[in-house]
C-alpha cells in the first residue's frame, strides 16, 4: 500500500468532542512507537502543529489512516470532515461522537436557542450585555467569522462517508492497540482490512456478554437510581431496577463500568445490525416490566424520569428521530 | 395540489385480531380514510418501536399500533408487552418533540371491524388537524450519502 | 278503534341523548325486569318496559301524556336489576323535563310539585318544607289540607317545620348559575342541541 | 379524621334530631365534621325533573364550594387518594352529589356547560376531587365495628331492630355504594355491634314512597304499608333509618296509613346515629329524641330486659330436612 | 443474485377494479419498479381462479420470476392458494407475498383516485417485502401415539372411547374419584327423557374396561412440557387411601363410617356423604376414596372405623400422593363447566329463603338414587309444593353475571315443570324472556310441556320473596314479574323455586388455561381455532377442547364435539408427523450476550437459558412465531421468520413509498 518505499501516512482530527480519544491514543503506551514507526504524520493538531492549508495542499487520497474523532456541531467541523475524506483511503470515525454523536448529541433534544440560553444566560454565568455568539460581526478591524453553529448535532457519516467505526468513550486502550496491530498486518500483507463499514476494535455480542454479574430472568416492579440504593455487588444491576445500558450496548469495553459498580452508560454504541440503539434498548427495558395495569406500569415507568436522555445518552446523534441517521442497508434488488 | 393535508399513517395490525377486524371492516363494506396503510405482524408483541421510529423518520405523520383486548390475546399475554412498550415509547416520543396523538394504541378484536374503521377514521382527523409531523421542529441535519457510494467518492 | 302508529323516528334518539349513558336504551330485551321490579309499576299506565317499547315504536304523544315517569319513586330497582343496564331511572327524569317542556302535563299534580319544590329553591337556596306543602296542597287538594293540617301540627309541635324558609348568603351567585345554565338550555332547545335538555 | 360536612335541607329542621345526634356521636367519635360554607339544597329528585342542566348546576354549586373549602391548601383533609371526603347523612343529597359527581366525569358536554353556568357565580367544579360518602359507610368503614363495640356502654340488648336502608344509598350502583343493592347487612351489623337484636328485614332495601306521598298519596300509603306491616310481621320495636326522608315518610304518615287501612301500626321510627348515641351512653337530650311523632318511649323502655323465649329447639337426629346451601354438617 | 419480481393485480371481477384503476397499478408497477427487480407486472380478472394462478406458475417457469407479490384479496384467504401456485411452478412458496387491495382498499374506499394511489403503495409494500422473504420449509414434527384427555364428563368419556376404539392408547385423567361428569348427576335428559344413568352407565363401564384405556380419577394434571406431538405430562394421583388392588368395592367402609360431610360435589349440597365415599352407586372406578379434610382419623387422629371393617385389608392411611410422567401426542381437554352461583343475585333468595333451590339440586333431588329417593319435596324434606315457580336465565344474559345465553337451561327449565307436574301433579310456572328451544325434537319439547298444562310467563321474574303483601300469599314465596304480554305486574306465590342457574366456565379455568397454554375468552371460556370452521381445536397446535368447556352445551353437541377431537386426534395420529407453519424465532448464540431479558417473555415457554454457555435458545416446536421476544431482545440476537425485521422495515418503506426515492428516505423527509 505505501507508495515509493515513503512511510503511509496518518492523520486524527478532534471535532465536537472532550479530547478524551485523542488521550486514549496517546495512552496505548509502547504501542505509540510503532504508530511513529510505521506512519508519517501528517496532521494531528493535539500532538504537532499543522496547517489546514497544509493539508489542502496534499494530493486527494494521500493519508492512509484517518482517525477522526468528535461529533460535527458546526461548520467548521463539516469541512475539515469533508477535507479529511477527501485527503485519505481509509476514514475511521473514532469514538462515540463521531460514530453515534456521544453525549453532544444529547443537545439534539432541545433548540440551539435553548442551548444559547442556557451557555449565555444561565444561572452560572455573567453576562450582562447578553453577548451571543455571531457567525460574523463588523469589528473595526474588519470583518470577523466564526464557524456556524449547526442547528443539529451530526455524526461523521451523516456529513461524509466512513469507512470504518471504532466506537467507544473513548475506545478503550487495548482494542487501539489491537486496530493499529492489524493495520500494521494489513500494510506487510499478512492480513484483510474488514469489509467497509464495519465496526471495528469491539465486540458482536452486548456488554452482558461480558459481564460477570450473575442474572436471573428479568421482572422490573420499580426503577431506582444508583445513588440512592446499595446494589447487591454480585447481581445483574437491571433486576435490581438500576438502568444499566449493558444488555444494548455493543461489547468490547470488557464490562468495565458494571463490573465496577457503575451503570453501563451504551459508549460503545448498538450492536450489530441495529438500527436505533435507544429503541432497542427502550424495548427491552419495557418488555420487562412486571405488570399488566396501565397505571401501575406508569407508576413504574415514573421511575425513569428523563427517558430520551436514558436511552440515548451517547447515541442521539445516530438515532433515527432525533438527527441523521445511519442510513439503512438497502437490499439490492438487481444489478445496475 | 390538494389544498387540505392527507396525513399517511402507518397502521400494525395484528394478524389474529385487528387485521382481520380490517378484514371485516373490508367485509362489510365499512368505509373509512385511505390515509391508512396497514403491515400485519404475527402479534401486537412483535411491535418493535425501531418500527414505529423508522415510519415516522421515512415520512409517516403517524402510527396506528394495534392489538388484541387485554386478556385476549391469542398469544396469551403478549399484547401487555405491546401495551408496556407502547406507554413507555410514548413519553419519550413527547421528549423528541413527537405529539402523543401521533402515535396511538388501539384494542380492536376480529369482530370490531366498524370500531377499527372509527379508530381510524377518528385518528386521520386528529393527524389531519395537527398538520404534517414538523421536520422543521425536529432539525433534522441535512442528507448523508449512501456508504455504497465510498466507491466512487475513495479512490483506491 | 286505536288507529294504526305512525312511529316519530326521532322520539327514541332525543330521549336517548337527554339522558346520561342513554345508548343503552337500544338495547332494551323487553324481559320486564323492571316493571316487575317497581314499587309502583301495579299504578303506573305503562310500566317501563312497556314504555320503551313505545319510546322505540315513536309513539310520542303517548308516552309523554304516561303517568308513568310521574310515578316513578326513583328507587333504581329497575336500573340495578336491567340485565341491559339501561339507566332507567334516568330515563323517567328525561320523560318528565320532555313532558314539561312539550307541554303535556296540565293534568297531573306531580309536575307542578316539582315546580313549587324547585321554586323555593331557587327563591331562597334551600327548600321549605311548610310553604311547598301548604302552597301545593291549596293548589291541588284543598279538600285535604285538613288532614295534612294536622300532620303538620304533630311536626309544629315537635319543632320539625319551620315557619320561615332559610335563606343562603350568596343568594346572588347562586341565581347567576341557575339563570345562566336555565339560558343555556333555552339555547339548546332552540338550536337542538338536546344533549343538555 | 375529618371530613366535609353536607346537612342537607332536611336536617336543619324536620330531621333535625340527626343533624344534632351525628353530631352528638360524630364528636364522641373523635371525626371532625366541617360543615361546607353556604351550601344550597340539592335539588331533591324535583330539579333534575324539570331542567336538567340547572339541576346539575345546582349539584354542582356545592361539589364546586366543596373543592374550594376542602382543598383549600393546609385545611388537611384530603384522602390518600388526594379526593376531599364530603359526607352527607340524608341519601337523597348522598345521591345526587354522587351522581352528579359520576355523570359530570363521563359526559364532557354536561361537564362543559354545567362549568359554564358555574362560571356565572365565579365557581367551577372538576370532577372526581370529591369524594362523596354516606355517614353511614364512614361510620361502618372507617369507624369500623370493633371501635364501635369497644365505645359501647349501653348495649341496645332486647330490643328488636328492623334496619331499613330505604333506595338511595344502596342503589343504582355508581360506584362505593353499600355492599349489596338488594340485601345489605352494614346496618344489620352496626345494630349488632350496638347490642340490639337484628330482625332480617325482608323490605329493608324496598322504597318508603319518596316524593310519592305529594303526589298519589294512595300509591305512597300502600308502599309504607308494606314496610309498616312486614317489620310488625318480624315483631320489630323500632325501625332505624338512616334518611330523613324515610323517617318523615314512615313517621308522620304512620298515622295515616292506619287510618287509610283501618290498621294499628305503633312503630318508632328512629335514626342509627340516635341508637349509636344511646348505645355510647350519651345525653340523650343531645340526640334529638322526642322528635319523633309516632313515640319510641315504650320501644326504648325495653332495653336490657331479658331476651323472652328460651334458644329454638334443636334439630332432631331423624330430620329429614335437606341441607340449607352452604351449610356445615 | 438479481431478484426478478412478478407482480400480479386482481381485478377481483368490480370488486376491486370497480373502485381500483389495477390497470394502472399494473403498468405503474411494471415502470416504476423495476429498479426494484420488477420484470413483469399484470393485472388479471380473478387471480385466484385456476386460470389466474396458471398465470403464475408460467411466467415463474417461463420468465425465471424469483419471487411473486400479489395484490389481491386477504392473506387470510388466498395466502395459501398463491403459495401453493408458486410450489408447482418450483418455486419455494415463502417468497410469495399477498397484498390486500380489497378489504383493505376498495372495499373501504369510495375515491377512486386515491384508492389508487394506495393500492399502488400497498403492492410497493409487498414488493420491498418480497425482497427480504427467505425461502422456506415447513416444520415436521413426529406424532407420539397416546393421547391425554382431561376431564371425564360425557364430553372426554366420548372422546376417550373413539380414539381407544381406534386402537391408541388414552389416558383419562378426572379429578373427581369417579367420571361422570354433570351427567352422572341428571335423572332424566331431555328433549327426549331417557334416564341420565341408563345412558350414560354402559358408556363409563367401556371407559374403565377399556385395554386402550388407562384412567386415572382423583388425579390432576400438574405440568405440560413439550409441543405438539411430544408432551411430557405430570399427573398428580392424590391419595385414595384405599388399595385399588385389593379393593372390591363393597362399600362396607363408607357404611360404617361416622363422619357425614354436605356432598357439595356430586349432589350439589343438597344431600350428605360420608368421609370415605364413592361418589355415587354406579361410580367407575368403584373404588371409595377418604377425603382427608373431613376424616376424624386425619383431623383429630382417631377412628380407623373404615379400616377396621374393610374385609379386605384395602385401607391404607399412609398412602402419599403420587407423580406420573406421561409422554402423550395430542391432549383432549374437556374439563366441563360450573352452575352461576345464584347467591349472586340476592332478590332470588338462594340461601336464604330455604325453598329456592337451584337446577343441579333439583336435579339430584329427582333422582331416584338421590337424596330424597326422587321426591320432590321442599327443604323440610317431607312436604310435596302443591305451586312450583321456575326462573330462567338466572345469571344469564344479564350484563351484571354473564352476558351470554347460557343455551341449556330453557329445555332445562321445561323438563324440569314436566317431572314436577309428573312427580306432584303441581301447579308450575315458568317464567322466561325468550325461549329458547332450537335443537331438533327441542321445541316439540317445549309444546309438550305446555300442552301438559305448564303456566308460561313472558317476563323475567323480578324478585323473591317472603313477603306476604295480600292475602294468600302468607307462607309462600312470591315471584313478582312483569307479565310482558299482558304489561302487568303479577305475583305468583308458590312453595317452591327453581333457579336455572346458567353455565359458567369452571372457578379454575384461568389457571387451567395457563397449564395447556390456551387462551381464555373475556367470559371464561376457552377459545376455539375458528368458531365456526374448526371448533374444537386451539391456537395451540397438539391440543384440542370438547364439550362445556368450549362454551355452554347441551349433551348431543358436548358429544359431538367429543367425537370430532377424537377425529382430529386420530388423523394426528395416523399421518404419523404433522408439518407446522415455519414462522418462528430463533437466537444467534454469537450474538445473544445472555441478558435474560427475553426469558420471561414467552408465554410458551420456548426460551430457555444454557446456565453454562450463558446464552438463550428458543425450542422451534414450541415457538408459536408471535415475535414478541424478537421485539424485546436489546441486542438483536433474535430474528424471527416470516416477519423479519428487515421484511417490516422494508415494508414500511414501500408504503411510504420510499424506494421511488433510490432510499434516500431524508430527502422526502426534507421535502
Ligand atoms: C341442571 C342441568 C341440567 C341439564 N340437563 C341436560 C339435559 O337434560 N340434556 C342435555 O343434553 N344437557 C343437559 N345439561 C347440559 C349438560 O350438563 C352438559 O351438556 C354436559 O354435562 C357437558 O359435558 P362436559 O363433559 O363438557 O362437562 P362436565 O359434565 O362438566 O364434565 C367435566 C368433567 O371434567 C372434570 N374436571 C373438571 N376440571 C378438571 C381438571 N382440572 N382436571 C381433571 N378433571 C377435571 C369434572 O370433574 C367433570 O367430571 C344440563 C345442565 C345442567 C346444569
Ligand atoms: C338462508 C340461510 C342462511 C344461513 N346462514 C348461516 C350463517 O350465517 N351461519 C351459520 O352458521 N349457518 C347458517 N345457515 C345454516 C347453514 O347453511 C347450514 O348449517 C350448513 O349449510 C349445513 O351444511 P351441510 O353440509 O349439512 O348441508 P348443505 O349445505 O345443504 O350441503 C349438502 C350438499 O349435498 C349435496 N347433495 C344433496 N343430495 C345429494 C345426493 N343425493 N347426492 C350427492 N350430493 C347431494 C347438495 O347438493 C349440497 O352440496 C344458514 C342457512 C340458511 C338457509
Ligand atoms: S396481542 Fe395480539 S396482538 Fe398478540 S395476538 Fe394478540 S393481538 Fe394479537
Ligand atoms: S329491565 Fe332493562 S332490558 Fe329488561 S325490559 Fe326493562 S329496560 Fe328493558
Ligand atoms: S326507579 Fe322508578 S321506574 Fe324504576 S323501579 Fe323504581 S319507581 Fe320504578
Ligand atoms: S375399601 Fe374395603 S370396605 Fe371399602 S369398598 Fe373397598 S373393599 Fe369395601
Ligand atoms: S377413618 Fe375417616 S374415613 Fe375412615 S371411618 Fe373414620 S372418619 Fe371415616
Ligand atoms: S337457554 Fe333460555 S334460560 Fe338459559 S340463558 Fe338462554 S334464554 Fe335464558
Ligand atoms: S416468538 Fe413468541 S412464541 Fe416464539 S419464542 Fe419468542 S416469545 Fe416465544
Ligand atoms: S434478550 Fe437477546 S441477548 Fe438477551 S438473552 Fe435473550 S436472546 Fe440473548
Amino acid at each position: 500500500m505505501s507508495e515509493n518505499g515513503s512511510k503511509p501516512k496518518f492523520a486524527m482530527y478532534w471535532a465536537a468532542a472532550c479530547g478524551g480519544c485523542e488521550i486514549a491514543v496517546l495512552n496505548i503506551h509502547e504501542k505509540i512507537l510503532d504508530v511513529d514507526a510505521n506512519f508519517e504524520i501528517v496532521f494531528w493538531p493535539v500532538a504537532m502543529d499543522a496547517k489546514y492549508k497544509d493539508v489542502e495542499a496534499m494530493p486527494d487520497g494521500s493519508i492512509l489512516l484517518t482517525l477522526f474523532n468528535g461529533a460535527i456541531r458546526n461548520s467548521e467541523n463539516e469541512a475539515i470532515a469533508r477535507l479529511l475524506r477527501r485527503k485519505s483511503q481509509i476514514l475511521v470515525a473514532f469514538g462515540s461522537c463521531a460514530c453515534q454523536g456521544g453525549l453532544p448529541s444529547l443537545a439534539n433534544l432541545g433548540t440551539s436557542q435553548a442551548l444559547f440560553d442556557a451557555a449565555y444566560d444561565g444561572p452560572s454565568t455573567d453576562n450582562p450585555q447578553g453577548v451571543r455568539p455571531q457567525p460574523q460581526w463588523a469589528a473595526p478591524e474588519g470583518q470577523l467569522h466564526i464557524p456556524e453553529f449547526y442547528p443539529a448535532v451530526k455524526t461523521l457519516n451523516q456529513v461524509v462517508p466512513v469507512d470504518y467505526y471504532m466506537p467507544g468513550c473513548p475506545p478503550e486502550s487495548p482494542q487501539i492497540a489491537a486496530v493499529i496491530d492489524l493495520v500494521l498486518q494489513v500494510l506487510g500483507g499478512k492480513a484483510a482490512l474488514p469489509p467497509p463499514g464495519a465496526v471495528i476494535g469491539a465486540g458482536d455480542s452486548t456488554v452482558c456478554d461480558e459481564c460477570k454479574r450473575a442474572r436471573n430472568e428479568k421482572k422490573i416492579t420499580q426503577f431506582v437510581r444508583i445513588q440512592d440504593v446499595q446494589p447487591d455487588p454480585a447481581l445483574c444491576l437491571l433486576e435490581q431496577g438500576l438502568l444499566c445500558n449493558g444488555p444494548a450496548t455493543r461489547s468490547g469495553c470488557g464490562a468495565l463500568c458494571p463490573m465496577a459498580g457503575a451503570l453501563c452508560v451504551g459508549c460503545y454504541g448498538p450492536a450489530e445490525g441495529v438500527l436505533d440503539y435507544g429503541a432497542r434498548l427502550m424495548t427491552a427495558v419495557a418488555s420487562v416490566i412486571d405488570s399488566t395495569n396501565p397505571a401501575e406500569i406508569e407508576r413504574i415507568l415514573d421511575g425513569i424520569p428523563d427517558p430520551a436522555g436514558a436511552f440515548y445518552r451517547f447515541n442521539m446523534g445516530g438515532s433515527l428521530l432525533r438527527a441523521g441517521r445511519l442510513p439503512r442497508k438497502s437490499k439490492v434488488a438487481h444489478e445496475p | 395540489m390538494t389544498e387540505q393535508f392527507e396525513p399517511v399513517i402507518i397502521g400494525f395490525t395484528c394478524n389474529w385480531c385487528s387485521y382481520r377486524a380490517a378484514d371485516l371492516a373490508g367485509t362489510a363494506r365499512i368505509k373509512y380514510p385511505p390515509n391508512i396503510r396497514l403491515i400485519r405482524l404475527m402479534c401486537s408483541g412483535r411491535l418493535d418501536p425501531t418500527f414505529v421510529l423508522q415510519a415516522l423518520a421515512s415520512g409517516a405523520d403517524g402510527v396506528m399500533i394495534t392489538g388484541c383486548h387485554p386478556g385476549e390475546c391469542h398469544y396469551l399475554e403478549q399484547n401487555y408487552k405491546a401495551m408496556r412498550r407502547f406507554l413507555l415509547l410514548r413519553r419519550m416520543l413527547t421528549q423528541m418533540g413527537i405529539e402523543p396523538q401521533r402515535v396511538k394504541l388501539v384494542w380492536a378484536s376480529a369482530a370490531e371491524g366498524a370500531r377499527l374503521a372509527q379508530e381510524i377514521t377518528a385518528m386521520v382527523e386528529e393527524v389531519r388537524a395537527l398538520g404534517p409531523l414538523n421536520w422543521g421542529k425536529v432539525e433534522v441535519p441535512a442528507f448523508s450519502p449512501h456508504p455504497s457510494s465510498l466507491k466512487e467518492e475513495v479512490p483506491a | 278503534m286505536t288507529s294504526p302508529i305512525h312511529p316519530q323516528q326521532t322520539f327514541l334518539q332525543d330521549v336517548i341523548d337527554a339522558t346520561p349513558g342513554g345508548d343503552t336504551l337500544r338495547t332494551c330485551l323487553q324481559c320486564g325486569t323492571c316493571g316487575g321490579s317497581c314499587p309502583s309499576g301495579a299504578d303506573m299506565d305503562a310500566t317501563p318496559r312497556r314504555l320503551f317499547a313505545m319510546i322505540a315504536a315513536g309513539l310520542r304523544d303517548e308516552v309523554l301524556q304516561s303517568n308513568t315517569p310521574w310515578y316513578c319513586v326513583s328507587c333504581y330497582y329497575c336500573m340495578v336489576r336491567c340485565p341491559q343496564e339501561i339507566h332507567i331511572t334516568d330515563v323517567m327524569y328525561s320523560l318528565k323535563r320532555m313532558a314539561i317542556r312539550e307541554g303535556y302535563t296540565d293534568h297531573d299534580a306531580a309536575p307542578d310539585f316539582s315546580q313549587t319544590f324547585i321554586g323555593y329553591v331557587e327563591r331562597y337556596g334551600r327548600s321549605f318544607e311548610l310553604g311547598l306543602a301548604t302552597r301545593f296542597h291549596l293548589a291541588h287538594s284543598p279538600l285535604r289540607k285538613v288532614g295534612i293540617g294536622t300532620l303538620a301540627l304533630d311536626m309544629f309541635a315537635r319543632d320539625r317545620l319551620a315557619l320561615t324558609p332559610k335563606r343562603i348568603k350568596d343568594m346572588e351567585g347562586l341565581h347567576a348559575i341557575l339563570e345562566t345554565a336555565k339560558a343555556m338550555a333555552r339555547k339548546a332547545e332552540a338550536t337542538g342541541g338536546s344533549k343538555l335538555l | 379524621m375529618n371530613y366535609g360536612y353536607y346537612p342537607g335541607c332536611s336536617l336543619e329542621r324536620n330531621a333535625a334530631a340527626y343533624d344534632v345526634s351525628t353530631r352528638a356521636v360524630a364528636a364522641h367519635l373523635g371525626l371532625g365534621l366541617d360543615e361546607l360554607e353556604d351550601w344550597n339544597c340539592c335539588g331533591a329528585t324535583e330539579y333534575i325533573a324539570i331542567n336538567k342542566l340547572a339541576a346539575y348546576a345546582l349539584i354542582g354549586r356545592n361539589l364546586a364550594l366543596a373543592q374550594k373549602q376542602l382543598h383549600a391548601p393546609g385545611n388537611g383533609r384530603l384522602a390518600a387518594d388526594g379526593r376531599a371526603q364530603l359526607v352527607a347523612p340524608c341519601s337523597a343529597c348522598f345521591l345526587n352529589l354522587r351522581k352528579a359527581d359520576r355523570y359530570l366525569q363521563d359526559d364532557e358536554t354536561l361537564r362543559t356547560a354545567t362549568n359554564e353556568a358555574l362560571a356565572a357565580g365565579g365557581l367551577r367544579y372538576d370532577p372526581g376531587t370529591i369524594f362523596v360518602r354516606h355517614l353511614l359507610d364512614v361510620m361502618v368503614n372507617d369507624v369500623g365495628f370493633e371501635e364501635i363495640k369497644r365505645r359501647v356502654t349501653k348495649p341496645l340488648t332486647g330490643l328488636r331492630v328492623a334496619p331499613y336502608y330505604g333506595c338511595l344509598l344502596v342503589r343504582p350502583r355508581l360506584g362505593g355504594e353499600l355492599s349489596n343493592a338488594e340485601y345489605p347487612t352494614e346496618l344489620d351489623q352496626l345494630m349488632k355491634a350496638l347490642g340490639a337484636e337484628v330482625v332480617d328485614f325482608p323490605l329493608k332495601a324496598h322504597c318508603c314512597g319518596g316524593h310519592m306521598t305529594q303526589i298519589s298519596a294512595e300509591v305512597a300509603y300502600e308502599l309504607l304499608r308494606r314496610l309498616l306491616q312486614n317489620a310488625a310481621d318480624y315483631k320489630a320495636d323500632v325501625i332505624v333509618t338512616l334518611c330523613p326522608m324515610c323517617q318523615l315518610n314512615l313517621d308522620a304518615y304512620q298515622s295515616r296509613v292506619n287510618q287509610h287501612f283501618g290498621a294499628g301500626f305503633n312503630l318508632p321510627i328512629l335514626y342509627f346515629t340516635q341508637m349509636m348515641g344511646l348505645a355510647f351512653g350519651l345525653d340523650e337530650k343531645a340526640l334529638g329524641f322526642g322528635k319523633e311523632i309516632v313515640s319510641a318511649a315504650a320501644a326504648l323502655a325495653k332495653i336490657g330486659e331479658p331476651p323472652k323465649a328460651g334458644a329454638p329447639a334443636r334439630r332432631r337426629k331423624d330430620d329429614k330436612a335437606l341441607p340449607m346451601p352452604g351449610a356445615k354438617p | 443474485m438479481a431478484e426478478r419480481i412478478g407482480v400480479y393485480v386482481c381485478h377481483c371481477g368490480s370488486n376491486i377494479a370497480g373502485v381500483v384503476d389495477v390497470v394502472q397499478v399494473a403498468q405503474w408497477a411494471a415502470g416504476r419498479l423495476k429498479h426494484r427487480g420488477v420484470i413483469i407486472a399484470r393485472d388479471y380478472k380473478f387471480m385466484c381462479s385456476s386460470l389466474g394462478q396458471e398465470l403464475i406458475e408460467q411466467d415463474i417457469k417461463e420468465l425465471g420470476l424469483t419471487r411473486v407479490v400479489v395484490a389481491a384479496c386477504s392473506p387470510h384467504l388466498h395466502e395459501q392458494t398463491f403459495r401453493n401456485a408458486c410450489a408447482r411452478a418450483g418455486l419455494n412458496p415463502y417468497l410469495c407475498e399477498l397484498v390486500s387491495i380489497r378489504e383493505q382498499v376498495s372495499w373501504v374506499h369510495t375515491d377512486k383516485v386515491a384508492a389508487t394511489e394506495k393500492a399502488k403503495a400497498v403492492t410497493s409494500g409487498g414488493v420491498e417485502r418480497v425482497l427480504w422473504d427467505e425461502p422456506l420449509e415447513p416444520l415436521r414434527v413426529p406424532i407420539h401415539p397416546a393421547t391425554l384427555v382431561v376431564g371425564g364428563g360425557i364430553a372426554g368419556i366420548q372422546a376417550a372411547l373413539e380414539i381407544a376404539d381406534g386402537g391408541h392408547r388414552v389416558y383419562l385423567v378426572e379429578r373427581e374419584p369417579s367420571i361422570g361428569g354433570h351427567m352422572a348427576q341428571f335423572d332424566k335428559t331431555f328433549p327426549t327423557l331417557d334416564c341420565a344413568a341408563c345412558i350414560l352407565t354402559p358408556k363409563m363401564v367401556s371407559v374403565g374396561m377399556h385395554p386402550n384405556i388407562t384412567m386415572m380419577t382423583w388425579s390432576e394434571v400438574e405440568k405440560v412440557e413439550g409441543y405438539v406431538g411430544n408432551f411430557t405430562v405430570t399427573v398428580r394421583q392424590k391419595a385414595r387411601c384405599v388399595k385399588t388392588d385389593l379393593c372390591t368395592g363393597c362399600g362396607v367402609c363408607e357404611e360404617k363410617c361416622p363422619k357425614k360431610v354436605v356432598d357439595n360435589v356430586f349432589e350439589a349440597g343438597l344431600g350428605y356423604r360420608k368421609a370415605i365415599y364413592t361418589p355415587f352407586a354406579q361410580a367407575v372406578p368403584k373404588y371409595p376414596v377418604i377425603d382427608r379434610e373431613n376424616c376424624t382419623y386425619f383431623q383429630k387422629g382417631t377412628c380407623k372405623a373404615c379400616e377396621k371393617f374393610c374385609p379386605t385389608g384395602a385401607i391404607d392411611f399412609s398412602q402419599q400422593d403420587e407423580l406420573i410422567t406421561l409422554q402423550v401426542g395430542n391432549i383432549v381437554l374437556a374439563t366441563g363447566f360450573d352452575l352461576f352461583d345464584s347467591r349472586r343475585i340476592p332478590q332470588y333468595g338462594y340461601g336464604r329463603l330455604a325453598n329456592v333451590f337451584t337446577s343441579l339440586e333439583f336435579e339430584r333431588m329427582c333422582n331416584a338414587a338421590g337424596p330424597t329417593n326422587g321426591n320432590v319435596v321442599l327443604r323440610d324434606g317431607l312436604t310435596a309444593p302443591k305451586t312450583v315457580g321456575i326462573i330462567h336465565c338466572v345469571g344469564s344474559r344479564d350484563k351484571n353475571f354473564n352476558n351470554y345465553c347460557s343455551a341449556i337451561c330453557c329445555m332445562q327449565s321445561l323438563k324440569f315443570a314436566h317431572i314436577v307436574k309428573e312427580r306432584t301433579g303441581a301447579e308450575v310456572y315458568n317464567f322466561y324472556i325468550d325461549m329458547r328451544t332450537a335443537a331438533k325434537a327441542y321445541d316439540e319439547f317445549d309444546q309438550r310441556v305446555r300442552d301438559e298444562g305448564t303456566h308460561v310467563i313472558r317476563g323475567r321474574a323480578a324478585e323473591v320473596t317472603d313477603a306476604a303483601r295480600m292475602p294468600g300469599e302468607e307462607g309462600k314465596l312470591i315471584i313478582q314479574a312483569e307479565d310482558t304480554l299482558i304489561g302487568r305486574q303479577r305475583r305468583i306465590p308458590v312453595d317452591m323455586v327453581l333457579l336455572a342457574a346458567g353455565l359458567e366456565p369452571r372457578r379454575d379455568a384461568k389457571q387451567t388455561a395457563q397449564l395447556f397454554g390456551l387462551s381464555c375468552s373475556a367470559d371464561g371460556w376457552f377459545i376455539e381455532k375458528h368458531p365456526k370452521l374448526d371448533p374444537v381445536a386451539t391456537m395451540t397446535e397438539g391440543i384440542f377442547i370438547a364439550g362445556c368447556v368450549q362454551g355452554p352445551k347441551d349433551i348431543p353437541n358436548s358429544v359431538v364435539q367429543g367425537a370430532a377431537a377424537a377425529a382430529r386426534v386420530q388423523g394426528r395420529i395416523q399421518q404419523k408427523e404433522i408439518s407446522l407453519e415455519p414462522v418462528r424465532a430463533s437466537i444467534n448464540e454469537h450474538r445473544c450476550s445472555g441478558c435474560r431479558i427475553c426469558n420471561n417473555l414467552c408465554p410458551f415457554n420456548a426460551i430457555l437459558f444454557h446456565d453454562d454457555r450463558m446464552v438463550s435458545e428458543i425450542n422451534p416446536a414450541l415457538c408459536q412465531g408471535c415475535g414478541t421476544c424478537v421485539a424485546a431482545c436489546p441486542a438483536g440476537a433474535i430474528s424471527g421468520t416470516v416477519f423479519s425485521n428487515e421484511q417490516i422495515l422494508a415494508q414500511i418503506q414501500g408504503l411510504l413509498m420510499l424506494n421511488l426515492n433510490g432510499g434516500r428516505v431524508e430527502e422526502l423527509v426534507a421535502a
